[in-house]
Formats: structure tokens, C-alpha cells, sequence
């Protein structure tokens, strides 16, 4: 129960997965990647106010965490999951009216990009003080048992960066103590921010933390999508199963910098040459057409596709009215109480 | 028959138990046998099988998770062990369940008990009195119950409300305030109480605070001085009508506090009764907190640490005097 | 030459390492090629090695290692990478940093600086001015510079201080605030200043809202009043012999803060003025503060959530009128 | 290097540890036992304001922490650690002075029981708030590298029920991030307060937590004072010698209450047969006249002794004047910047 092993899975001949989700979870990689392309365009135009955080580089990971989740399961997304979260079900159109500042987005301007979410359906909206989302994600999944549904696991996100907070460890150790199903997915893409893996930890490998908690812990590689789909499938369909709580480490390489106003200058080029820094979206399309799965044709609706529905989903949150600043100013929902001398 | 401020908070929790499915406690030895360190959840365990849940060392994540149920339907009740390990969850209870709602419009039922303010021999650590720290950011309702009957029909109502309640119960009260019984209904939140009246002067105050503001006003009252004790019940909202009114009525204000001088619930009520109603005041508006110090062990330095009912008489007398 | 307040607080840290070999800077990104989230330490991890340490995302431990190293000599430099996040190194800096000394009799000189207050487009995470919660406690300093003179010997006077200091510096003046050189001296910790004299009205205010107040003192300057400034700069201890001289010659004050507006520093300004110094006030004294609403993300709400020039402006010209 | 050994010694006769040293420990460990035990029969009497927390079952872990300690080490002891403070040099009639709230003990009054230190000395005065000394004790010793010092190491003690704060994980993973020559002694006595295991951690083992640190790691007997000699000494020798940081977790039972207010009646019987619920000073009693180490009358002499260096420490203690409240309550020690209007 408490062994660690390592999985790879180099090809999706491996049978592992079957085409068809790995094309599916292709075109979210395809429809996440162009979309932060053009956050990306809109933010160097001046057009986006706040950050700008994208997911280049771990959009395998992420889709993998958001495609094999259903409907009454619990996901808590992290900084670089458009992939997973398009994948689980968000509207493209509500990312962008949160970038954009809609009132009609899910945040309604109060809060942006990265920072939003549907709690209620499921999609956790973080906080930026980065472990906080995991005991959430724990709670979430205790209130699903006290209430007696059935077959729903928790998904929580983490960077190797995040997993240095207290709060993280906590709420993973919650996680243990309550048996909840969760499924814990950290990417290890070697920086937090600018600091490398040096200065964030000494172990010799993350996932061995998984033992320590009474989790069961597999590493993955972060660049290759079928691995992605192979080991959190199989982790998700654990969880689901009833066996303890899953800690994945996905090994890959940021390939932007923290946020769009950062150059990422301190990326060294010794790392960039890594295996792990390999483009995932790059492979899984080489594979794509090594292995003749689409015709380039297709392929190339896929990408026409993508850009309509970015273009579309920019194009109607721009349109839309921004906040109204003459709001009642209320943060709690029991308004009989406020405070009317403020 | 007679209850205890504490029995109240047991009752009450006992009867959301019953009453309310959606309810369970979670925190640190509050299950098993013991029932918290207080005894606050004696015998609830046994009464309602796995909705009273101990938990690991963990402040943050026992708020996380409590945040967590509170989205997904439930009413958890969380007991700190005491206030002063709230520090530890503060992050998740400011800036995850406080910024919820007005961010994305769906509220977080949670209700988080602090075991709050000084005992003898209690010192720094396990002795203090938040409330000035949560009312201070936004998204948060800060009860201070007072009496027996406000520790249960509030402690009801913090779960019955749909936003984060901060529910500061006084440890000193525990065992030395008693009832004759339990209420059936109380005032709402956000509802100051006079808890006697008078009309010469006026001390605000809430908490443990309020019984020795009731003994001042007893002490005061043989030297042919009628104070009025206005308990605000809930620092966050704040009634500032009720306050005012009474303002209005003596031209004089007190305002008294157990937690530490700068800034914080007394400051607050005094900035709201001189900005809104400063032609009201006969005399400076005065203030007594607890020292700018770590609240000290040794009951010697405690007894004068914390405002007690000398020096809230001495600050009174001058201010009469004025 | 002209130097901004960003760069003054870099210049202060190059200084305090070049000076003290106790000096050394820990926190996220401040090291490396990297130099920090809004480049306070760029170059300094160059320039003296080993001295300027990156850590890892650990709120927590970050200032409990500073404790330890400066109970044992040294005089480390904590960078929160933005105020918001200190939430979570808060149990340290109160319970331990905030009451060491007082139990123990050894100081702990740390400093802890936190990028604070609100900028376009940063949000509820990102915009936070955590001062009144510090100030709240006691055992600590807590600084608030709003000029780029200030930021660089108030950084200085911080590390020589044995006792814990929280240096709150703006971001929201980190390019825009500009000064031709920087000072060799400057007011001690504690001591108030006034930014601009006037006869008609004082306004106490500090870190940021100093700029907008004198600009409100320039717009009525133009009506005819004379509006008198009260730059804070520390916020504990409070200068309350200056406000009170200032309100004693203008007979009128509004207090304003970013922070949010229950308790803090307004209210304990007024708190002060109004019980020492009630009889110098001709008008009832007032307050503007930040929404009691998380911060806002889009610009439309975060400038009518913050205070600024145009809502100083009408409560300063209502205030004048009564 | 991330290797996680079990050790065991059964008996002193493994050589591991030199019978001076076992008996050294010992006194230590009956000193303590007798000095606690006068510390509750005071607190029984009313003499004794607030809580008294007392290391019954755990004095041969303890003592073995302070023990190995030399000048200019750092210590971090808590709740249950009366037998490494002696041991390490805390003198006895400054816990009895913070006990007893005396102005001449080094808390002066202001505070008790267990939250004294001597931090110029480096024993740190812990705050009640879990697991927030480890990193502490990281910053000290990084303070004695930055200086130049030589040889020193830092030891900080924690129950499993602190293991699981974030404030504790934050401190090992950055002990382990700064190299520093740390030992963490951690005891598991199957117990926070009342809460058992089950409801504390799911991991099988709490050491296994070593590797996904980069620790070194072993288990211990905590009953067994040869034990933990050896173990404690062994880890103390390998931090001074530059090896990784080392987490040691050693298995008791709380012979007592959490506090002396808590009768313990949640501590099920089945647990106090379990071999970790042994009674570490008796079975080191037993070994010393099993083995004939040291006769029954110098045995009882250093009884004898034990009583009455209590009985000094508590009788001066017990004259000195209690703190005066008319003191300048200031929490700084820049007097000149006080606030005067407070
Ligand atoms: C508790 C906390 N401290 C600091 C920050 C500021 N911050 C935002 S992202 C980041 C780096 C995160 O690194 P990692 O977890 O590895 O995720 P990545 O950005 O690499 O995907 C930091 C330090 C934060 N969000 N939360
Ligand atoms: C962060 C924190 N939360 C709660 C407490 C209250 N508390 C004091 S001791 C204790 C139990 C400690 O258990 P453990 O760490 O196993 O040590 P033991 O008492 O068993 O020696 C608790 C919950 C605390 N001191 N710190
Ligand atoms: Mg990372
Ligand atoms: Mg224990």
C-alpha cells in the first residue's frame, strides 16, 4: 500500500491509453496553449490589467488532472492549469471575462485572472497563499461522505514550490487521517518563481513524501501526455477505488516566465536542455503525425478550431460592461447584519 | 436548576447536533471520551457517532477543511483549542473564508470557536482575546458573548448565519457565569444590549469585560452615580445606534476591553461615537484595554495587566468628575 | 541624479551590508541573478555572497530562522515577497518575535519587510496593508515611510533596532515617489512629522495616503484653506504629542488609512486625539479608510475602494463647513 | 545517505554506551522524576498557579537529548523535557522559580511552567505554539556558521502531535535546504493531549518522513535508556560531523496526564500493556541492580541526593518575592521609543 514506484510510459503504443483520450486531451492542450497565447498578446498590449500566470509547458499534466474528473468530483486548480481547467468543464468565455475584468465573469471584476473558480460546480476557487486549497479540497470531499454521496474523488494541484508550506503538509496529512479520496498532483517544473529546486528542497525525490504520510506516491513525466493520462488515470481511478490518497509528481520545465512580466532571465541553459524541458504539446504532436493518428488536415481544424473559440470568448468578454464601482460594498452575505455606520 | 456559560455553549452544540444534520465539530481532543479541553463537547461524541471529529495539530488545515464542508453543504463548527492558536489559521480564516463570498458569491458557513481572554496563571499564550484582529479585515462576524443566555442563542444563531462567524467565548466566564436557564430566543446579531441603565455615564465593552463594568456601575451606584453598561454582544457588526443612543442619554463614554491598547474594539467605538455623535459628549471619551505588554503569568501582574473592576472604577470616577 | 523608493530601500540594504557583517537578507527570490518580486535586492546577492539567501516558500520558517539568527548575533532582513503573505508568518512575528524580549529579557532585532498596499490590478492577495494587525500586538515596531528620504534611514534605524521591526514600505510608491539624493539623516522612529503646515485642518495620515493628502491640501489650498499634514511614519510607537499639537493650532482632524476601516489606526489616532485632546477639536473628528470589502481586482473598484485625493477631498471639505 | 535504519540495544552490555554515561543519564533522569514529582504534589496542594506538565515515561529520550549537548550547541526542548534541560545545564532552581513564579527566575513571573529558556545560553524559551522552534534552531545555527563558529550542533525536541503542524514541516525542510547540523528528536508517546495516533497521522511510520526531506532517519525505544543513548549519541556525533540533518522518533507512553489537570482516563488499558508503555527509569532502575552496576546503597544515596537538591531548589524559590506590579510594561527594549501616550 505503500510502496513508491515509478511509471513511464513512453509511447501511447503502450496501449495505456486509448487514442481517442489522447486526442481529446490534445485538442485542450491545443485550446489552453492558444488561448494563453493570446492573454499573453492582450497583456503585452497593455489590454490586461493585473498578472498574467500561463500553464506553457504543463499542459499535459494539467489536462490529465481536469479530463478524467466528472461531474460531483472536486478539483482545486493551481496557477498553470487552463488545460485541466477547460478540460473539467469551466467556459473559455468566463476565463476571459475574469482576465478582462466582465462584470458578467464568474469574479465579476473583483478578483482576476488566475484566482477564480465555480465552487459550485466543484471548481475551487484558490486563494494565491499557495497549500491553502488542499484541507479545502479535504473538506470538501468529508462534506460529500457526511452527506452520503457516492463515487466522487478530490483532485487538489500543487507546485514544488507549494509544496514547502506548512499549509500543504497539513492539509495532506488531513488528507491521510480522513481517507478522503484525493488525488494530489505536484508539478515539479525546477523553479518557484525564480528560486531553483536547490533552494526549495533536499530530498532526493519529492514523491518520496508520499510514504510519510500514508499516501501512495508515483512520479511521471510532466512532457509526455500519454504518461500524463496513463498514471493520473490510473491514480484517479484509484482514488475512486478506495485506496489511499495519491501524491503524483509531474517532472517538467516552466517555459514562460512566473508571469508575463517576468523574463525568466535566471533559467539557466544547462536546464533548458533537460529532458523535462521539452515542449509536452510539441511531443504529443510529433507523435501526433509520426503516428499518422490525424490527418494534417484535421490537425489543422483542430488549430482553426482553437483559435475561433479564444477569439470568440475574447471578443464577448471585451464586449462586456466592466464593474460598477456604485455597489453596496458588502463582503457577507447576511446583509440584515452589515454594519450600516460604515 | 443551573447552568454555567460553558454548560450553554455544550447545550447549544448539542442541540445543533440534533436539529441540524449539516453540523459537526472538528478540532483538537473535542471527540473521543474527553470532549476539548474545556470540556466544551463533553459526552457529544458518544451522542452523535462521527459528527464530533478530533483532529492532527493542524490549525490551518482544520479551517481549511472546515471552509472545504462549509462550501459543500455543511455547518461545521470548529473549537480552537484556544484563541491564541488561531494565529496559526488566521490565514484561512481572513483570506480564504473572509474574501469567499464577495468573491464569488457563494458564503462560508462556518462558525470558528475561540476559547478566548484571561484566566489566572494563564499567561501569554493562552490568554488572549482576537477579536480586534478578526473584526479588522473584512467578510467576518465577531461575536462576544457576554451571559449564559447569549452564549446559546448566539452560538445557535452563528451556525444558523451564512457567513464566517467568529465566536469569541470568554474562558474566565466559563464556570463563574450561571443561569437559571436556557433561553428559547435572544437578540439577533449585531444587536447591542443595555445590560443596565443609567444616565450619568456610559461603558461600552463586551466580553468577560461586561461583568466587571456591571460591578463598577454596583460600586458607583452607592456614591449616587447611575452608569449605563451597554454590551455590544457582537464587535463586527458594531451597533453603533444603540451606542450612540445611550451616549446620548449620559454625555459620557467608557469604553473597556481585555484585549491589547492600540487599535482594536475600543478605539473603534470611540472613533464611531466621536465622529458621528461628538455634541453628544460632555468629557473626553476615555478608554481601558489590558497593558501593551504579553499578558503575564504570574496572577500578581495579570490582575493589573487585564482591566478589572478597580481600574475601570478609577477611570470612571475621573471621567464623572470632568 | 534622482533615486526612487524603491531604490532607496535598495541602496539602504546594500548599505546596512556593506556597514554590519551581522546583516544578511532572507526570503523568496531576493537572491540569485533574480533580486527579488519587485527587485528590492537586485545585484545584492552579487555583491555580497552568501548574504543574500533565497528560501523556499515557507512563510513560517523563514521568520522563525530570522529569530534564531538574531538571538545568536545576527541581524537578518525578512522580505515578504508581498505583505498578504505574511498572514502566514504571523504566529512568529507576534508570539515569538512580538513577546521574546518581555519574557525572556533578549531582544530579537529582525527586520521584516512587508511590500504592501494596493496597485492596479492586483487583488485581494496582492494589495493587503497588514500594519494595524502588527501594531495591534505588542513587542513590535512597526514603521510606515512615505517618502523616499524615510524608506532609506527608516530601513537603517529598523536593523539597528534590537527590537522586532515590521517596515511596511508602499509599493504603490516603489517608481512613482522620487527624490534627488538620499539623506544621512533623518527623524527617529516614533517621531511624527509634519509634511505640510496649515491652520485649518490637520490631516494624520502615513505610507501612501501622505501623497494623496498633500495633494488634497494643494487642491483646497486653491479655495483658500490651509490644511496641515501629519506624516505618521511610524505607526507604533504613535507620535501622539504632534497630532495633538497640530490639532491644537487647526482644531480640526481627519485621519486617513488604506487599510480596511474596522479598528487600525485611524480609530486609534482619533481614540488618542479625542481622549487627550478633546477640547482642542472644534468639529467632530473623522475618518476615511479603505471598503470593509476584500480588495478589488479591476481598477473601477479598487479606486473608489481605496481612499484617494477625491474622497479625502469632500470629507475634508465637509469637515471644514461644520 | 536517505537510508531509514531501526536500532535497537537491548542491554547496555552492546558496549554501545559506556556504564558512566548510563549512569550519568540515569541520576539526570531521577532527578527529574523526583523534582516533577514534587512540582505535582505542589500543584495538588494549590501551590502551584496554571498548568505543570511533567515528562513521566519520557526522561530516557530526554535526558539523552541534553546529555550530548556541549556548550554552545543549541537546545530546544519542550513540554516533556525537565531531564534534558537538567542535563544540558538548565539549573533546577530556575524551573522552580518559573514554577513558582519567582522574580529572580529567568522568566521573572512573566511567564511559566514550561516556556523558560535561557536563550544566551542556547536553550530557547519555547512558545506554546507547536513545532514554531525548529526553525528557530535552523536560525541559530545558521547564525554560528555566518560567525564562523565551529563544532556546534542543534537539537530540537517535538511530539508526533506537533510532526503534523505546518510550522514543523516549514522548519525540517529548511534545516534540510541549509544543511545545518541539526538533530530532531521527536517522541512519539501515542498521544496529543487525548488524541491517539489514528486521528493524528495514517503514515505506517513517522520516520519514513527522513527520506522526503533529505533527513537521516531512525526509529528508537524510547524505554530503553541504553537505547537511547546510543541513538541520540550516534545522531548527535554524525550532525558534527557534517552528515545530513537527522530525524530521530522514538516510541513511549505519557506515564501521566497531558497536564496535572487531565486524569488520562482516555488512555486505554490495552495501551498501557503495549511494550512502549514501560516505565523508561524503572527498567533502567532494574538494569542497574540486575546488573549489579552500582549497590543499593550508593543507589539510594543518589536518591537521596535527588530529594534533596529538589527540596533546595523548590525551598529558595519558594522564599524569593513574586513580581512586582509596578513595573514599566514595556515589550521593548528600546525604552526610548515607547509609546508614552500608552
Ligand atoms: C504562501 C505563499 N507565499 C508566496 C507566494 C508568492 N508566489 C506566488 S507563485 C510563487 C512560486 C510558486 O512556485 P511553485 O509552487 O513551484 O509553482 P510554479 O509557479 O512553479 O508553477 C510564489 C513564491 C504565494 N503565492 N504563496
Ligand atoms: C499549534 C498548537 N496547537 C495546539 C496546541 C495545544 N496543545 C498543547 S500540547 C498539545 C498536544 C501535544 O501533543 P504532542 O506534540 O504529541 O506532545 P505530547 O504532549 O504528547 O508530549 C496540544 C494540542 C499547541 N500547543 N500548539
Ligand atoms: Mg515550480
Ligand atoms: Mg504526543
Amino acid at each position: 500500500m505503500l510502496q513508491t514506484a515509478q511509471r513511464s510510459s513512453e509511447t501511447i503504443k503502450t496501449k495505456a491509453v486509448p487514442h481517442e483520450r489522447f486526442l481529446e486531451a490534445f485538442r485542450w492542450m491545443l485550446l489552453a496553449r492558444t488561448f494563453e497565447e493570446k492573454l499573453v498578446s492582450l497583456y503585452r498590449g497593455g489590454l490586461i490589467t493585473g498578472g498574467v500566470y500561463i500553464g506553457k509547458g504543463q499542459e499535459a499534466v494539467s489536462v490529465a488532472c481536469g479530463l478524467f474528473l466528472q461531474k460531483g468530483d472536486i478539483f482545486a486548480p493551481l496557477i498553470r492549469d487552463q488545460a485541466g481547467r477547460s478540460a473539467f468543464g469551466e467556459p473559455l468565455v468566463d476565463v476571459a471575462r475574469t482576465y478582462l475584468g466582465s462584470r458578467q465573469g464568474p469574479m465579476r471584476g473583483r478578483d482576476g485572472n488566475i484566482h477564480r473558480g465555480l465552487p459550485r460546480q466543484g471548481q475551487l476557487a484558490m486563494i494565491s497563499h499557495l497549500g491553502a486549497m488542499v484541507s479545502v479540497t479535504v473538506g470538501a470531499l468529508m462534506a460529500k461522505r457526511f452527506k452520503g454521496e457516492k463515487n466522487f474523488i478530490g483532485l487538489s494541484c500543487i507546485g514544488e514550490g507549494g509544496m514547502q508550506t506548512g499549509s500543504f503538509h497539513e492539509g495532506m496529512n488531513l488528507a491521510a487521517v480522513e481517507q478522503v479520496p484525493l488525488v494530489i498532483v505536484a508539478t515539479n517544473n525546477h523553479y518557484a518563481y525564480s528560486t531553483p529546486n536547490e533552494r526549495e528542497f533536499a530530498c532526493a525525490e519529492l514523491v518520496d513524501r508520499a510514504k510519510g504520510y500514508g499516501f501512495e506516491g508515483y512520479n511521471l513525466d510532466g512532457t509526455d501526455l500519454s504518461a500524463c493520462l496513463d498514471v493520473i488515470g490510473s491514480a484517479v481511478k484509484r482514488a475512486r477505488a478506495g485506496r489511499p490518497p495519491q501524491l503524483l509528481v509531474a517532472s517538467t520545465l516552466r517555459l514562460s516566465g512566473h508571469g508575463e512580466h517576468d523574463d525568466a532571465s535566471y533559467v539557466t541553459d544547462e536546464i533548458k536542455r533537460e529532458p523535462f524541458a521539452q515542449d509536452c504539446l510539441k511531443r504529443a504532436d510529433k507523435l501526433i503525425v509520426d503516428l499518422n493518428l490525424v490527418d494534417a488536415k484535421r490537425l489543422q481544424g483542430w488549430r482553426d478550431d482553437a483559435a475561433a473559440q479564444v477569439d470568440q470568448a475574447i471578443t464577448t468578454a471585451q464586449k462586456e460592461a466592466a464593474p460598477d464601482a456604485n455597489e453596496d460594498w458588502c463582503a457577507i452575505s447576511t446583509r440584515a447584519l452589515v454594519d450600516q455606520a460604515q | 436548576m443551573s447552568i454555567t456559560y460553558l454548560e450553554a455553549i455544550r447545550e447549544a452544540q448539542a442541540k445543533l447536533l440534533r436539529d441540524d444534520e449539516r453540523v459537526f465539530i472538528y478540532g483538537q481532543d473535542v471527540g473521543g471520551t474527553f470532549g476539548g479541553a474545556f470540556k466544551a463537547t463533553k459526552g457529544l461524541a458518544r451522542e452523535f457517532p462521527g459528527r464530533v471529529l478530533n483532529t492532527p495539530i493542524s490549525e490551518d488545515a482544520i479551517v481549511g477543511t472546515a471552509i472545504g464542508a462549509a462550501l459543500h453543504g455543511m455547518r461545521p463548527i470548529v473549537e480552537m483549542q484556544f484563541a491564541d492558536f488561531s494565529s496559526l489559521a488566521l490565514n484561512q480564516i481572513l483570506n480564504n473564508a473572509g474574501t469567499h463570498y464577495w468573491r464569488t458569491n457563494v458564503p462560508v458557513p462556518i462558525t470558528i470557536r475561540l476559547p478566548s481572554g484571561g484566566t489566572k496563571g494563564s499567561g501569554p499564550f493562552h490568554s488572549q482575546s482576537m477579536e480586534s484582529i478578526y473584526a479588522h479585515y473584512p467578510g467576518l462576524i465577531v461575536m462576544t458573548p457576554a451571559t449564559v443566555e447569549d452564549a446559546y442563542t448566539m452560538l445557535i444563531e452563528a451556525v444558523a448565519i451564512d457567513d464566517p462567524v467568529v465566536y469569541c467565548e470568554h474562558k474566565y466566564l466559563y464556570y463563574h457565569l450561571k443561569a437559571d436557564k436556557l433561553p428559547t430566543e435572544g437578540l439577533p446579531a449585531g444587536k447591542a444590549r443595555i445590560a443596565r441603565e443609567g444616565r450619568d455615564l456610559t461603558i461600552v465593552t463586551y466580553s468577560a469585560m461586561v461583568q466587571e463594568a456591571l460591578a463598577v456601575a454596583e460600586e458607583l451606584a452607592s456614591d449616587g452615580f447611575e452608569i449605563e453598561v451597554v454590551d455590544l454582544r457582537t464587535v463586527k457588526p458594531l451597533d453603533t445606534d444603540t451606542v450612540l443612543a445611550s451616549v446620548a442619554r449620559t454625555g459620557r463614554l467608557l469604553c473597556v476591553g481585555e484585549s491589547f491598547p492600540w487599535g482594536g474594539a475600543t478605539a473603534e467605538v470611540i472613533a464611531r461615537v466621536t465622529s458621528e455623535g461628538f455634541h453628544l459628549l460632555d468629557a473626553p471619551p476615555q478608554r481601558v484595554n489590558a497593558k501593551d505588554t504579553p499578558i503575564p503569568y504570574h496572577p500578581n501582574l495579570w490582575s493589573v495587566h487585564r482591566p478589572n473592576a478597580k481600574s475601570i472604577a478609577a477611570k470612571a470616577r475621573n471621567l464623572l468628575r470632568e
